[in-house]
This record gives C-alpha cells, sequence and structure tokens, in this order.
C-alpha cells in the first residue's frame, strides 16, 4: 500500500473562488491510499512549499498529489521540493484546478465536482507511478562539424575559439564550399575570395580544429554527448606530412579532365588542388583518372616530388572517434535543371549557363581570367537573359519553395554583366524581385539605375536561330509577348540539398522535410537545433540561405554547441520507454516507429523454463528516447511501456473518473 | 405413462409458468440451453448443444459476493445468492452423466460449493433419451446409456411418437403429478439408439499411470493450439479463476470459468509456471479426464459427448487418444504390482 | 505422381537426409474426409501425410513451436505461405528456419456440407507466395469471392441495428481464445488479455469485456492480417470474426493505397507503423 | 441481462443526466492550448476531464474502449497539428491509427459524435473552448451511450427481508471436514 499525500491550493481566490476546495479534500480524504490531504492557500509559496515538506517527513508520505494550477506552470517547481525529501520527485501527480478548472467554470457546484474528478484521476495514477531516476549522460566536449563551407567553417572557428576540439569532415578536397566559388558578394560587392579563403586558412592552422578533408561519415551511433563517428577519410596518394604544396606534380601530370570547380568551363590534371588557395593546400590524386592508376603507367607525379611524399598504395582510412556534439553544414547544391527545362533546350545550347558558371567566368581566376565571355565561342556577349527562379517557386517542374538568394546574385550578375560589358545589353525576367536585407534594395535599384531590363514574366522557351539564343515570354505587366535575342543566357537555379544528404541524415535520424532539407526542432523557437538531442544545423542544409545568414545561423549552432560541451554531463530523462523483456518478441515494430532511432533489437540469452534462450528483443538507448511514447502502443504485447505514462497508470487514471 | 411429443410445447408452457425453464435452442445460430419463451424455438432433434448445460449450475461468469470499506475503515461483504427454481428440459443421458461429475466435485469429500449446492438444489432435470447419435457420440463407451440416465428427475425415454416418462425421483414424481393434462397411461418401448462410434476403454485407466512420460503425449499435444474451446464445450470441465472488478471502494468477487489449456492458469505469482509447455497442459488434461478422476471419484470425468471431437479447431480427438492408450504396450502399474 | 505423393517422398528425404528436423503436413482423421494437422519427425510415419480438399488447417502456426528443434519442413498453400511470411516478417523464425514444399490448392471443402470453406471461396491467393519447391503445378482458381461484401452489408445496417448486431456477437463469444491461437499474427509471449498489471480485459465473461478483447484483437491483428480466415472456421460460436478484420483491411485499402500484408519478405512496413505526410486529414 | 434489455434500459435518459467525457489531450499542443483557454478565462461545459498524455503518438485505442466500456459516454482525442508534432511524427501515426479505429468503433455501431479527434495546438485555446462545447453538444443530445455496460455488474446483491445487510468478514473459515 502507498502512502498517497494530496495537498489542494486555493490560490487566494483563483481556485477556491469557483471550486470548494475543503469539499474536495473531504473527498480526497476517502480516496484508497490517501493518508493525509492539506488545504493551502497558495501552496506554491514558501510556507507553502515548507508545510508540504514538513507533511512528507511526519506522515511518511511516499506519493504527491498536488491540485492547483497547471502542470506546466509548477510541476518542476513541486519535483524539485520533492528532490529534497524522500519521494521521489516523480511520485508526483499534479491535478490541474485552475487552468482547466476554476477558470473555465462558473457554476461552483459544478467546478468542485470537476475537481473532484480530476483529483481522483491523479491519485489513481500516483498509485501506479515508480520512483525514476535520472541518469548522468557525460559529455565529451568535442564537436563534430560536417560541411566545410562558410557554415561550417564558422560553427568551427566559434567553438574552437571558446576552446574546444573541433573535427571538420569536408567531402570535397578544400574547405570553401560553394562561397569560394563565387566571384563577389551581394551587397557590399566584397571580392569572396578575399573574405573567404582567410577563413580557410584561420580554420587550417587553429590548433584547436582538425580539418578531414576529402572525408565522409561512414558510420554513427550514441547520442547526445556521446556520438561515436566513423570517418572514411578517401585515399588521396599523398603523404601529407610530406607533401609542400610546392605543385610541381600538378604541372607535369599529363592527364586532363574536366574541372568540377570551375563549372566543367576548363580542365584540370588527375594529381590536383582544387584551386590555388585550396587549404589544406596539398593536391590530391584523382584515382578514376590517373593514368598510373588506371593504366599502371605513368608515374611522372612521383618521379618530380621532391619529398617523395607520392604514395600510389594509398589506402581509404577509416577512423572513430566521439563527440559530444555534431554540426550539420551540409550546404546545397544547385537543381539539376536540365531534364526539368527541356524548353530551356535542357543542356543543349552551351551558352545557357547556370548562375554559379556565370560568377566562375566573371571571377579573375575563372577560365576567362575574368573576362565575361560565352562558353561557345569565347566572344563576348552583347546581349544577356538573366532567367530567375528556375526551378524555384514551381511546383509542377521543380520546387515549391523560394531559393531565398537568387533575386539578389541576379541583380549582382547584371550589375556585373553590365559594369564588364558597358554597351551590353541585360534583361531579367522574373516572378518577384524579393529584397529583405540591409542594403539589399538599394543594391537593386543600383542595379536599375545600371540599365539592367526587368520584365517580369517567365520565359517560356529558348530556342537557337543563327549563334543567337531567342528567348520568348510573357511580361505580364503589359501582358504582351516578349521575345529577346539574346547572346548568352544565365539561368538562376533552384537551391536543393546536397547530394547524400538523405542518407547522412538517416544515420543521425535527423528530420527532413519533403524536399529533404533538415528540419529544425522548431520553426521559430529551435531553429539551430534538430529533434535528436546534441545535433544542430548551420547554413544552407536547414534551407535555401545567403551567406550572412548562413553566417549567422553558423554562430547560433556554435553557441549551442559550447553550451552543451561546457557541462560536464546531462542529466537524462527519465519518462523514457522501457522494455520488458520477458513479453517482448522483439518484432521491431517499435524499431519502425521511433522518430529518433532511439530503439534497437539486440539479440539476448534468457533463461526460460529451465533452458537457455537465444531470442531477439528490443532496447531503448536512454539518451536517444525523449519519451514520446508512440513505441508503446506499437507493442501489442505492452513489452514497450513509457515510465512516468504507463498504460497501467493511464487505465487507472481512466477507471478513476469512470467508476470512482 | 407416455407423452406425446405434440403435447411438449403445451407442456413447457405450463411448466414455464413461474420458473425458468431451459430447452435446447439454437439461438443466434449457437445451440445451447436457452430459457424457453417467446422467440425461442425448441430444437429437441439436436443430439447435443454446442454449449453444454453446465451454466445452468456453474456459470462462467459467477459473482460471489461484493465488498466494500464502511466509514469506519471496515471491510464488509455481502454474498450473492443468484440461485432460483429453474427446470432443465430435454437434457441428454450424457449431460446428465456430467451432472453426476460436477455434483462429486462440487458437493463432496467435505467440500459443500455454496453457488454449486443452492443452484443444484433448485434445479429439476428433465432429461430425454437418444434415438440416434451424431457422429462424435461415444457415450456408450464411457457407460452411458443414450436412454437412460438415473440421476434425472424425470426421463423421457425416446419412442418414436411418444416419450416413455418416468419419473425417477421423489421431485420429479411430485412434477409428474402435474404433468396430467398432458401424458397419458400407457408404455412404449424405447428406440434403441445405434451409436458408430466406439472406444474401449478396458485397462486404460490403469495403463494411464504408467504412460506419464511416454511419447503419446508428446505427439498428441504437439498440434494443440492451447485454446479453451474444448474445455469451454465440455460438459464436466469444472475449473474456475477468482478475480474481482473494484472501484474506489467496493467491488466484486467473482469466479468465471478458466482452462487449464492456458499458459496462465497454471503460472504462479513468482513467475514460475510448473505446467509451461503445450506437453504438460494436454497430458494434464487428458489425465484428468481419464485417470485422476477415476481415481478420486471412481468414474471417467469424460462421458462421451463429443463435443471436444466435433469443436477441436485441429481435430484433436480423445476417442483416438484412447485407441493409442489401448495400443499401447505397457504393462499396467496396478498389474505390475 | 500426385502432389500427394511428392509431399510423403519429400517429406521423407527430408526427414532421412537430416535437412529437416520436423515436417508439417496433415493427415487422415478419424471420421470420413476429416483430416488434422500432422507433425512428423520419423521418416517412416511419411506415409501418413495425406493432401486433399479436406485439409482446413492453415499450417503456418505450428512452426513457432516446432523451430527449436531444428529446421521445419512444410507443406505450404497460399494461406500458409503467408502465414509463414508473417512469421519471418515478425521475427518469429528465420526463413532458414523452415523448408517450404509448396502446393497450388483449389480451394478445401467443408466435410459436412461438401462446399467450398467460406475462407476459401474468399482467398485470393492459393498458390504459395513462397517455397523452396513446388510439389505439383501452380492452381487456377475461380474468380474470389468479394471479400469486402459482408463489410458492406454490415456498413449498410442502420446504427442501431448494427450496435445489436456486435453486441449479440460479444454476447455469445465464450472467449476461449481460439481465433488468437490459430492466428499466425498471434505471436505475443504474452497476450494483452493475460497482463494481469494493466488489466486490460476484466476476467467476466460479458459483452462489455468480450468487446474489449474483439476490438482490441482486430487492433493488432488488423494490418497484418494474412486473411486466411482460419479465425473463423475455428470458432466454436462460428463468430463472423472476418467481418471485423476486414472491415480494417477495408479501410485500410481505402485510406493509405492498396495493401495485402504478408505477401513477401521485403514489403515496407505495414499501414499503421509508418504515415505519409499526404494522408487524408479528418481531423482538423 | 439480455443485450436488447441493457440497450433500452440505456435508452431512458436518467433526470439530471449530465455527459461524462474524458479527453486524451497531448502535452506540448493541446493541454497548452486548454491551460491558455484557462488563461484567458474562457467558459466552457465542464463535461469534459482532461487526461494528459505527452503525445497523441501515445494514444492506445484500448484506453478508449476501457473508457466507453467503464462509463463515458463520449471520447476526445487531441494533439499537435500534423507537422508539429511536438516529437516530429508521433500525430502522424496516431492520424492513421485513429482514422482506423474510429471507423471500427462506427461499425461496432458507435455513434460517430462519442470519439473524436481534433488537431488543437497551443495557441488555440479557442478552438479547445468551441470543441468541448460542440462535442459536449452532440454527446447531450445522443444521451447516455447505449452500449452494454459493465455496470450492472456491480448491482449489489438483494438483500433478503429481516436479515442484516452486511455480514462481517469471517474470522476465519475451517473446513468443517476434509477426507482425502
Amino acid at each position: 500500500m502507498s502512502r498517497i499525500g494530496v495537498f489542494l491550493c486555493y490560490c487566494g481566490s483563483n481556485i477556491a473562488g469557483t471550486v470548494d476546495v475543503e469539499a474536495v479534500a473531504e473527498m480526497a480524504r476517502s480516496l484508497p491510499e490517501v493518508v493525509y490531504v492539506e488545504t493551502n492557500k497558495y501552496t506554491c509559496s514558501d510556507p507553502g512549499q515548507e508545510g508540504v515538506k514538513n507533511a512528507i517527513i511526519e506522515k511518511g508520505i511516499d506519493r504527491v498529489v498536488v491540485g492547483a494550477c497547471s502542470p506546466r506552470m509548477h510541476e518542476p517547481t513541486w519535483r524539485k521540493l520533492l528532490a529534497d525529501t524522500p519521494v521521489n520527485p516523480y511520485m508526483l501527480e499534479v491535478a490541474n484546478l485552475r487552468e482547466q478548472c476554476s477558470w473555465v467554470h462558473k457554476d461552483r457546484e459544478v467546478a468542485t465536482a470537476k475537481a473532484i474528478d480530476l483529483v481522483k484521476m491523479a491519485v489513481a495514477k500516483v498509485a501506479r507511478l515508480q520512483p525514476l531516476h535520472s541518469i548522468e549522460i557525460p559529455v565529451h566536449k568535442k564537436a563534430l562539424v560536417i560541411g566545410g563551407g562558410i557554415a561550417g567553417m564558422q560553427t568551427a572557428l566559434d567553438i574552437a575559439d571558446a576552446g574546444f576540439q573541433v573535427t571538420i569532415v569536408e567531402r570535397e578536397t578544400s574547405l570553401g564550399g560553394k562561397m569560394v566559388m563565387l566571384d563577389k558578394t551581394f551587397p557590399t560587392m566584397d571580392c569572396s575570395a578575399c573574405i573567404c579563403t582567410p577563413k580557410m586558412s584561420e580554420v587550417g592552422n587553429h590548433p584547436n580544429i582538425t580539418v578531414k578533408s576529402y572525408s565522409e561519415v561512414e558510420n554513427v551511433s550514441g547520442y547526445i554527448g556521446n556520438f561515436e563517428v566513423t570517418i572514411r577519410e578517401k585515399a588521396k596518394f599523398i603523404d601529407y606530412n610530406l607533401c609542400t604544396g610546392c605543385g610541381a606534380c600538378e604541372t607535369k601530370c599529363p592527364a586532363k579532365v574536366t574541372n568540377a570547380f570551375e563549372q566543367g568551363m576548363s580542365q584540370r590534371t588527375a594529381i590536383y588542388k582544387m584551386f590555388p588557395q585550396a587549404v589544406p593546400a596539398k593536391p590530391v590524386i584523382d584515382a578514376e583518372h590517373c593514368l598510373k592508376l588506371t593504366t599502371g603507367k605513368c608515374g611522372v607525379c612521383s618521379k618530380v616530388c621532391p619529398t617523395g611524399a607520392i604514395n600510389y598504395e594509398d589506402e581509404d582510412k577509416l577512423t572513430t572517434e566521439t563527440y559530444g556534439a555534431v554540426v550539420f553544414a551540409t550546404g546545397y547544391k544547385l537543381i539539376d535543371w536540365k531534364p526539368l527545362y527541356p524548353e530551356y533546350g535542357g543542356g543543349k545550347y552551351e551558352d545557357v549557363i547556370t548562375g554559379l558558371q556565370f560568377e566562375r567566368l566573371v571571377n579573375a581566376s575563372g577560365p576567362t581570367e575574368g573576362h565575361v565571355l560565352r562558353p561557345s565561342d569565347r566572344t563576348e556577349p552583347k546581349s544577356v537573359v538573366i532567367i530567375k527562379c528556375v526551378g524555384s517557386r514551381d511546383p509542377n517542374k521543380g520546387k515549391a519553395y523560394c531559393s531565398r538568394a537568387c533575386c539578389m546574385y541576379s541583380a549582382k550578375h547584371a550589375h556585373q554583366y553590365l559594369d564588364k560589358v558597358p554597351d551590353g545589353k541585360c534583361y531579367v525576367f522574373y516572378m518577384d524581385v524579393r529584397t529583405p536585407g540591409k542594403g539589399y534594395d538599394e543594391f537593386y535599384m543600383n542595379t536599375l539605375h545600371d540599365g539592367a531590363q526587368y520584365i517580369r514574366g517567365r520565359v517560356s522557351k529558348i530556342y537557337k536561330e543563327g549563334d543567337k539564343l531567342i528567348c520568348k515570354g510573357e511580361d505580364t505587366l503589359t501582358s504582351s509577348q516578349v521575345t529577346v535575342s539574346a547572346d548568352m543566357v544565365v539561368l538562376e537555379t533552384a537551391m536543393v540539398p546536397a547530394d547524400g544528404i538523405d542518407e547522412l541524415a538517416a544515420k543521425f535520424t535527423v528530420g527532413r522535410d519533403a524536399d529533404s532539407w533538415l528540419v529544425e526542432a522548431h520553426a521559430k523557437l529551435r531553429p539551430v537545433e534538430t529533434n535528436t538531442a546534441g545535433i544542430y544545423l548551420a547554413g544552407t542544409c536547414q534551407g535555401p540561405k545567403d551567406i550572412p545568414d548562413s553566417v549567422c545561423q553558423a554562430g547560433a549552432a556554435a553557441s549551442k554547441v559550447i553550451g552543451l560541451l561546457n557541462k560536464d554531463a546531462l542529466q537524462s530523462n527519465p519518462q523514457i520507454s522501457r522494455v520488458n523483456e520477458t513479453l517482448c518478441q522483439g518484432d521491431g515494430a517499435c524499431v519502425n516507429i521511433c522518430p529518433y532511432g532511439a530503439i534497437s533489437i539486440v539479440e539476448k540469452q534468457f533463461r526460460e523454463n529451465s533452458r537457455k534462450v537465444v531470442r531477439p528483443v528490443a532496447q531503448v538507448n536512454p539518451g536517444l528516447c525523449q519519451g514520446c511514447g508512440a513505441c508503446t502502443v506499437t507493442c501489442r504485447a505492452g513489452a514497450m511501456d513509457l515510465l512516468g505514462y504507463t498504460n497501467e497508470s493511464i487505465m487507472r487514471e481512466v477507471d478513476a473518473l469512470c467508476q470512482w | 405413462m407416455i407423452l406425446n411429443k405434440k403435447n411438449l410445447t403445451p407442456l413447457l408452457e405450463s411448466m414455464a409458468a413461474g420458473r425458468d425453464v431451459f430447452v435446447p435452442a439454437r439461438v443466434d445460430g449457437v445451440a445451447k440451453f436457452a430459457l424457453f419463451g417467446e422467440g425461442v424455438e425448441c430444437a429437441f432433434d439436436l443430439v447435443n448443444t454446442t454449449m453444454p448445460p453446465k451454466d445452468l449450475l456453474f456459470p462462467q461468469t459467477q459473482k460471489m459476493y461484493h465488498f466494500d470499506v464502511d466509514a469506519n475503515g471496515n471491510y464488509r461483504i455481502r454474498e450473492y445468492d443468484e440461485s432460483r427454481e429453474q427446470v432443465v428440459f430435454g437434457i441428454r443421458p450424457c449431460d446428465m452423466r456430467s451432472i453426476v461429475c460436477l455434483d462429486e466435485v462440487f458437493l463432496t469429500k467435505g467440500f459443500v460449493d455454496e453457488f454449486y449446492a443452492n443452484a443444484r438444489e433448485k434445479l429439476l432435470t428433465v432429461c430425454i433419451g437418444c434415438a440416434s447419435a451424431a457422429e462424435t457420440c461415444f457415450c456408450e463407451s464411457m457407460g452411458v446409456d443414450p436412454q437412460a440416465a438415473p440421476n434425472a428427475d424425470i426421463m423421457l425415454q425416446d419412442c418414436g411418437e411418444v416419450y416413455r416418462v418416468l419419473a425417477q425421483t421423489p421431485k420429479g414424481e411430485a412434477e409428474v403429478a402435474n404433468w396430467a393434462a398432458f401424458v397419458e397411461e400407457g408404455d412404449a418401448e424405447p428406440v434403441a439408439c445405434e451409436l458408430s462410434l466406439a472406444v474401449d476403454m478396458d485397462g486404460v485407466v490403469d495403463k494411464l499411470e504408467g504412460l506419464y512420460d511416454h511419447p503419446i503425449w508428446e505427439n498428441l499435444s504437439i498440434k494443440c493450439l492451447n485454446c479453451g474451446t474444448c474445455t469451454y464445450v465440455c460438459p464436466t470441465c469444472h475449473c474456475f479463476d477468482i478475480s474481482q472488478d473494484m472501484r474506489r471502494k467496493d467491488g466484486v468477487r467473482f469466479r468465471c470459468w478458466d482452462s487449464c489449456m492456458f499458459s496462465e492458469y497454471t503460472m504462479m505469482a513468482g513467475g514460475h509456471n510448473p505446467r509451461p509447455e503445450k506437453l504438460e497442459r494436454v497430458r494434464n488434461r487428458f489425465m484428468h479426464k481419464l485417470n485422476f478422476f477415476e481415481r478420486r471419484y471412481g468414474m471417467s470425468l469424460c462421458v462421451g459427448c463429443g463435443r471436444c471431437v466435433e469443436k477441436c479447431p485441429v481435430a484433436l480427438d480423445i476417442t483416438r487418444l484412447i485407441d493409442d492408450i489401448g495400443a499401447c504396450d505397457v504393462v499396467p502399474v496396478a498389474q505390475a504390482e | 505422381m500426385t502432389a500427394q505423393d511428392t509431399i510423403r517422398a519429400r517429406a521423407r528425404e527430408l526427414l532421412e537426409s537430416g535437412e529437416v528436423a520436423s515436417f508439417v503436413g496433415w493427415e487422415a482423421g478419424r471420421f470420413a474426409n476429416q483430416t488434422t494437422p500432422l507433425i512428423i519427425s520419423d521418416p517412416a510415419d511419411a506415409d501418413k501425410l495425406v493432401f486433399n480438399e479436406y485439409c482446413v488447417n492453415t499450417l503456418a502456426k505450428y512452426v513457432r513451436d516446432l523451430v527449436p528443434r531444428g529446421k521445419v519442413g512444410l507443406v505450404v498453400r497460399g494461406c500458409d505461405s503467408r502465414g509463414i511470411v508473417r512469421l519471418i516478417v515478425d521475427q518469429v523464425i528465420k526463413r532458414e528456419d523452415v523448408y517450404l514444399i509448396g502446393v497450388g490448392c483449389p480451394g478445401v471443402i467443408d466435410r459436412k456440407s461438401g462446399e467450398p470453406l467460406k475462407k476459401c471461396t474468399e482467398c485470393r491467393h492459393n498458390n504459395p507466395v513462397i517455397c523452396d519447391e513446388m510439389a505439383g503445378d501452380e492452381v487456377a482458381k475461380d474468380a474470389p469471392a468479394d471479400r469486402f461484401a459482408e463489410v458492406r452489408e454490415v456498413e449498410l445496417m442502420a446504427q442501431p441495428e448494427r450496435s445489436r448486431y456486435f453486441e449479440s456477437i460479444y454476447a455469445k463469444c465464450i472467449r476461449c481464445y481460439a481465433c488468437r491461437d490459430v492466428c499466425p499474427c498471434c505471436t505475443c509471449r504474452e497476450c494483452f488479455v493475460d497482463a494481469r498489471r494493466e488489466n486490460w480485459v476484466g476476467k467476466q465473461n460479458n459483452v462489455a469485456e468480450n468487446r474489449f478483447y474483439g476490438l482490441t484483437r482486430v487492433m493488432h491483428i488488423g494490418d497484418r492480417c494474412i486473411e486466411c480466415g482460419e479465425c473463423e472456421r475455428v470458432c466454436p460460436m462460428d463468430l463472423p470474426l472476418m467481418k471485423l478484420n476486414r472491415k480494417v483491411i477495408q479501410d485500410l485499402n481505402d485510406l493509405f493505397g492498396e495493401f495485402e500484408s504478408s505477401m513477401s519478405l521485403d514489403e515496407g512496413p505495414e499501414p499503421l507503423i509508418t504515415y505519409d505526410l499526404a494522408d487524408r486529414e479528418e481531423f482538423m | 441481462m439480455s443485450v436488447v434489455e441493457t440497450n433500452e434500459a440505456a435508452a431512458q435518459v436518467p433526470e439530471n443526466w449530465e455527459p461524462k467525457i474524458i479527453a486524451f489531450c497531448c502535452h506540448w499542443c493541446t493541454y497548452t492550448g486548454a491551460d491558455l483557454a484557462g488563461l484567458n478565462r474562457m467558459n466552457y461545459p465542464a463535461n469534459v476531464r482532461v487526461l494528459r498524455i505527452p503525445c497523441s503518438g501515445r494514444m492506445n485505442p484500448q484506453y478508449v474502449i476501457e473508457a466507453l466500456n467503464k462509463g463515458c459516454d463520449g471520447v476526445l482525442v487531441c494533439g499537435c497539428h500534423p507537422g508539429d508534432c511536438h516529437y516530429v511524427t508521433g500525430n502522424y501515426f496516431a492520424r492513421r491509427r485513429m482514422m482506423i479505429f474510429k471507423r471500427l468503433l462506427e461499425y461496432e455501431g458507435l455513434e460517430p459524435d462519442r470519439f473524436q479527434v481534433r488537431w488543437i495546438s497551443g495557441a488555440e485555446a479557442g478552438k479547445f473552448r468551441d470543441t468541448v462545447m460542440s462535442v459536449v453538444e452532440q454527446v447531450r443530445a445522443l444521451g447516455p451511450l447505449n452500449l452494454t455496460r459493465e455496470i450492472p455488474y456491480f448491482e449489489l446483491p438483494a438483500v433478503p427481508d429481516g436479515e442484516e445487510a452486511f455480514d462481517a468478514v469471517p474470522e476465519e473459515v475451517v473446513p468443517e471436514e476434509v477426507s482425502a
């Protein structure tokens, strides 16, 4: 038999004004297992709390029902109070007599009757609760940042500056991400490389940061404070301890490969750095195209290398480390517009290019050394059409969402083109111009002043006439057909999540939306956290953003990580699912339904009917389980139960309401 | 004395005044003993009802007592007695034999079960003999005469057009005295009932004592599903479980049929189960039917009604078991001594 | 060679070679045209095996108890094989625990009425969905009866009539649990009805408690039901249990797309342990 | 008591009958919305008693059967709007399960209004109030639940005339004679 204490609060006249608290107390005294009932004017006040504590000691109470305001208000207060008493803080049930009773009913009799029912239910439930204990989860004071673009670098720097170890995993051969491909950044027109590459070297040289380039996350297990992550470092075929980055090898390599960094508009060698300022500033061998590795003949780089750093036998390396926190900064890519827009040639016209290609065309270190020359014949286009929202805001073909940065960078592209080709004509087809941001609209207005001609409407067709690209569209402001004869067309294509995000997010059980953007824990209040504790989001992996927003979010994610890593240990929420292994048959329905990947099936040995039996049972990871209880309903045998809200306690609450 | 079958309905109508008369009937598709009255079509053509008549004496759920706590915190109990004058009309000789078994269990050996005793006291049994048998009937092999039931208050032997009326107890005689309007003097010859199914019980009881660890049980139990069908349709199975439904300060203690086929049946509070597997449960059931009961009460607990043979989902057949036991060459313990 | 001959020959070979430790099929019962499940481990017993149009029992559930003794050989028709798939998907057994001899099934005949069993007239998959070898060819079958016809019949009743209809069903239930014990979906180590702590279902036999059992049974197996119809066949009270199972199956189909459980080993999660963002919204 | 009798007995609405309705509300949205209704001093009928569960995904259909069996006249299940689940996906599963379960209950003859599911966010105090008001009115219009429940089994035993209503608990029951 348990010894239940019931503490009923008047809350001044807030409750007592409508509910006859003494009548409720009188009824409560008659409830089974209730040994003590007390009313108080303000139970939450210091004297009120003191009274509860004293009663617990004096009456030997082992479970507590508080009839007062909403548990959302003071449940933590009562738990804290109980922590100072012999009563376990989870042997508590709060009957909501204020928000859901006295404040919403006027008739005293009716409200009192309801209060009585609520107290009955609370007593019935508390009688079935069990003491619960938090466990301490140690925190490994090390963070993992996935992605070495501007968001990832900023996050890493902020965390590292706070004194914690950070590892950046970058799948390309260099840090820098998309930003380092850009020529200039709006609205200030800073040279992108000039502000990005210093960050890269800062990261590369930071004593607290380890950069794992050309690497990917292979495997993850664990939970907040304790993510065990295996990283695959792809074979570089170069010993970075020996390589000085002199570049002799690159100049001699005979293999020629399309240069992805230059958006396919130039060629590189098989042993290469992504770009001259790459960090790490050392090359890798592209095994797919290296003559030595594919045919066995060549080996020039090995001959010219002054330090003997070339190692053709190199293999992928797997390393496993434990991290306390993980930040996704996996970024975006541009949508593959070619299959979606056959009316724009679907890729068959060389001079229909993407915005990123345009960035390389106007970049001084790009394939044309900064001269705007169209790819097909390397002539200067005298008329350029820029089409916005290619793949964005177009649910029929591409994505329903707005890619957010394109309005500004198309204005930037128009401005840059008109700057470099003063006698050129620039037409921008747009749906809307969205320029919320400091200095953004001013920038757009300047572009209009530069002479860019904005036409409101989509281009419906592009076809070739001679060496001209004919763009047909509608000017929806004048409701007239528009035909523009252009030398070059720039498509400002939609941002979509980076390749492989689904697999990666699944490894970490991070939620994705229908477009595979990673989902934040709360759109407004927890924008950089995910639903998996200890995993945070920075930059465009969460949705399209421009650079300032990405950096901003990176800082926010870093501050969350710093907050976490500052703790030595976390207190786990003990109201989580628990498996009754005797009942569990290990069919795994619960595994399917858990949003946190907290449940796994393990083989365990049992003694049953004097026999040893090995059979699969579910196992709940207390660090991952958040206590939603979804698994309990899928478990037909009731082997999975939610502590604090057990099947038994809920059933008895129902019974108490119906039959007590 | 004879009773013309045409007079059955008027007779029942007269009997039903002032007490509950139960007759074999199909109610919502289930053949059982139903309260005679409007909308209930007697089915005296049924050789056997699906549900046995045992629930008239031993209901599937029987309230025993109500308990509560008074203002001073003292427990109070109040017993239920829901027994009332009942007549079961058209019960078959095999089911009458099952009542002999139940009487032994509930009324002898120093224990009297009040609930059963009250109901039994108030039950008038009118047995109708069988003129024909179902394919699953093997009562004769179990020592039951299909046209005789010595423990019935009134025996109606089927003679074709008429029943031969035998008042066999004082209670039966008193009842028959009221039947004057429906019966006539005379005699008739009971129709001989031909059974197609027979088993040889010779030596089976003794043999079973030596068969406790015989593979026969494994072979038999392996196909059992461990459902409770056989026990619930059995007219002699009488196991019950006592449980309670509670409210805040009061509750009802009741007993309800239980089945030795369920794993929970022998589950102990500490988690140990002395009959953990089908093998032990099936063996126990048949040992109880054919040996344990015989040893304790001197009669078989199987009356040969054939209900379990008919209803078992996997056709696990007690008659085959009896045959198999008969075929076992084990020296019966009794002879060995 | 008839399918029965093949089954006998293969059962003997499998047992003799030690490939399987036990073999499950049917044997003749005591009465005319009666069969009963047969489980053998001695090759000499193989000739007791029969296969004919009176093999009413679905065999899959036996495998659960037999697997601890070693690999199990089993004759499977459509229903038996879907039961095996069910057991494998629910992790009760592993695929390699069973050796399946498939047979096409033209439908089973009720020995008393001489008519095809109801469960067989509604059957949509009379040939095995998985097996290791076939004894004989697949069998063509008449188009199955509309399996949801009886559900629609009930749906057409007025509300009070439906209420009375199901109450009369629950009033008849004796809670022998044959429907549970025969069901290949019911593989819980302890059924919820036996959970004393939660006390989901009281022990009294009454309409309310029986309804609790009946409704919960359907919610527990609805999205996994293999539609073998055994629950209905074994019910000693002849309760129309498939009317409940099929109601859930029909609604799952209507709401979440065509779905038939236990048709292959690699089908996705059952409809109630998954979701679609585009699911119909009727609770707004 | 036969099914038909019980149905008819229940169909007579007792005097002063008030519908008893249980509302299973998720902690994060609907329970918060109900609290907000309180903070805003909204007024709604007191017939609904809220039982707090962490998430609508925790909602086991068996609780509904228990509530209907044991004496509630209506059951309301509330959770976050799909997409807003605190636990990301709980209400998506609940939505499917409850759609199926509601249809099953109605198939068995439960009036649709007696079992309702609504998504009510933490901000929708007004929606909570309106939902409660409409559910109470709908159930009131239907009258007491006309399913057979266990309640008849709690009827007290009849007291024979002239006897003390209650026996004391016997000290100890000793069987008179126990023979083997």
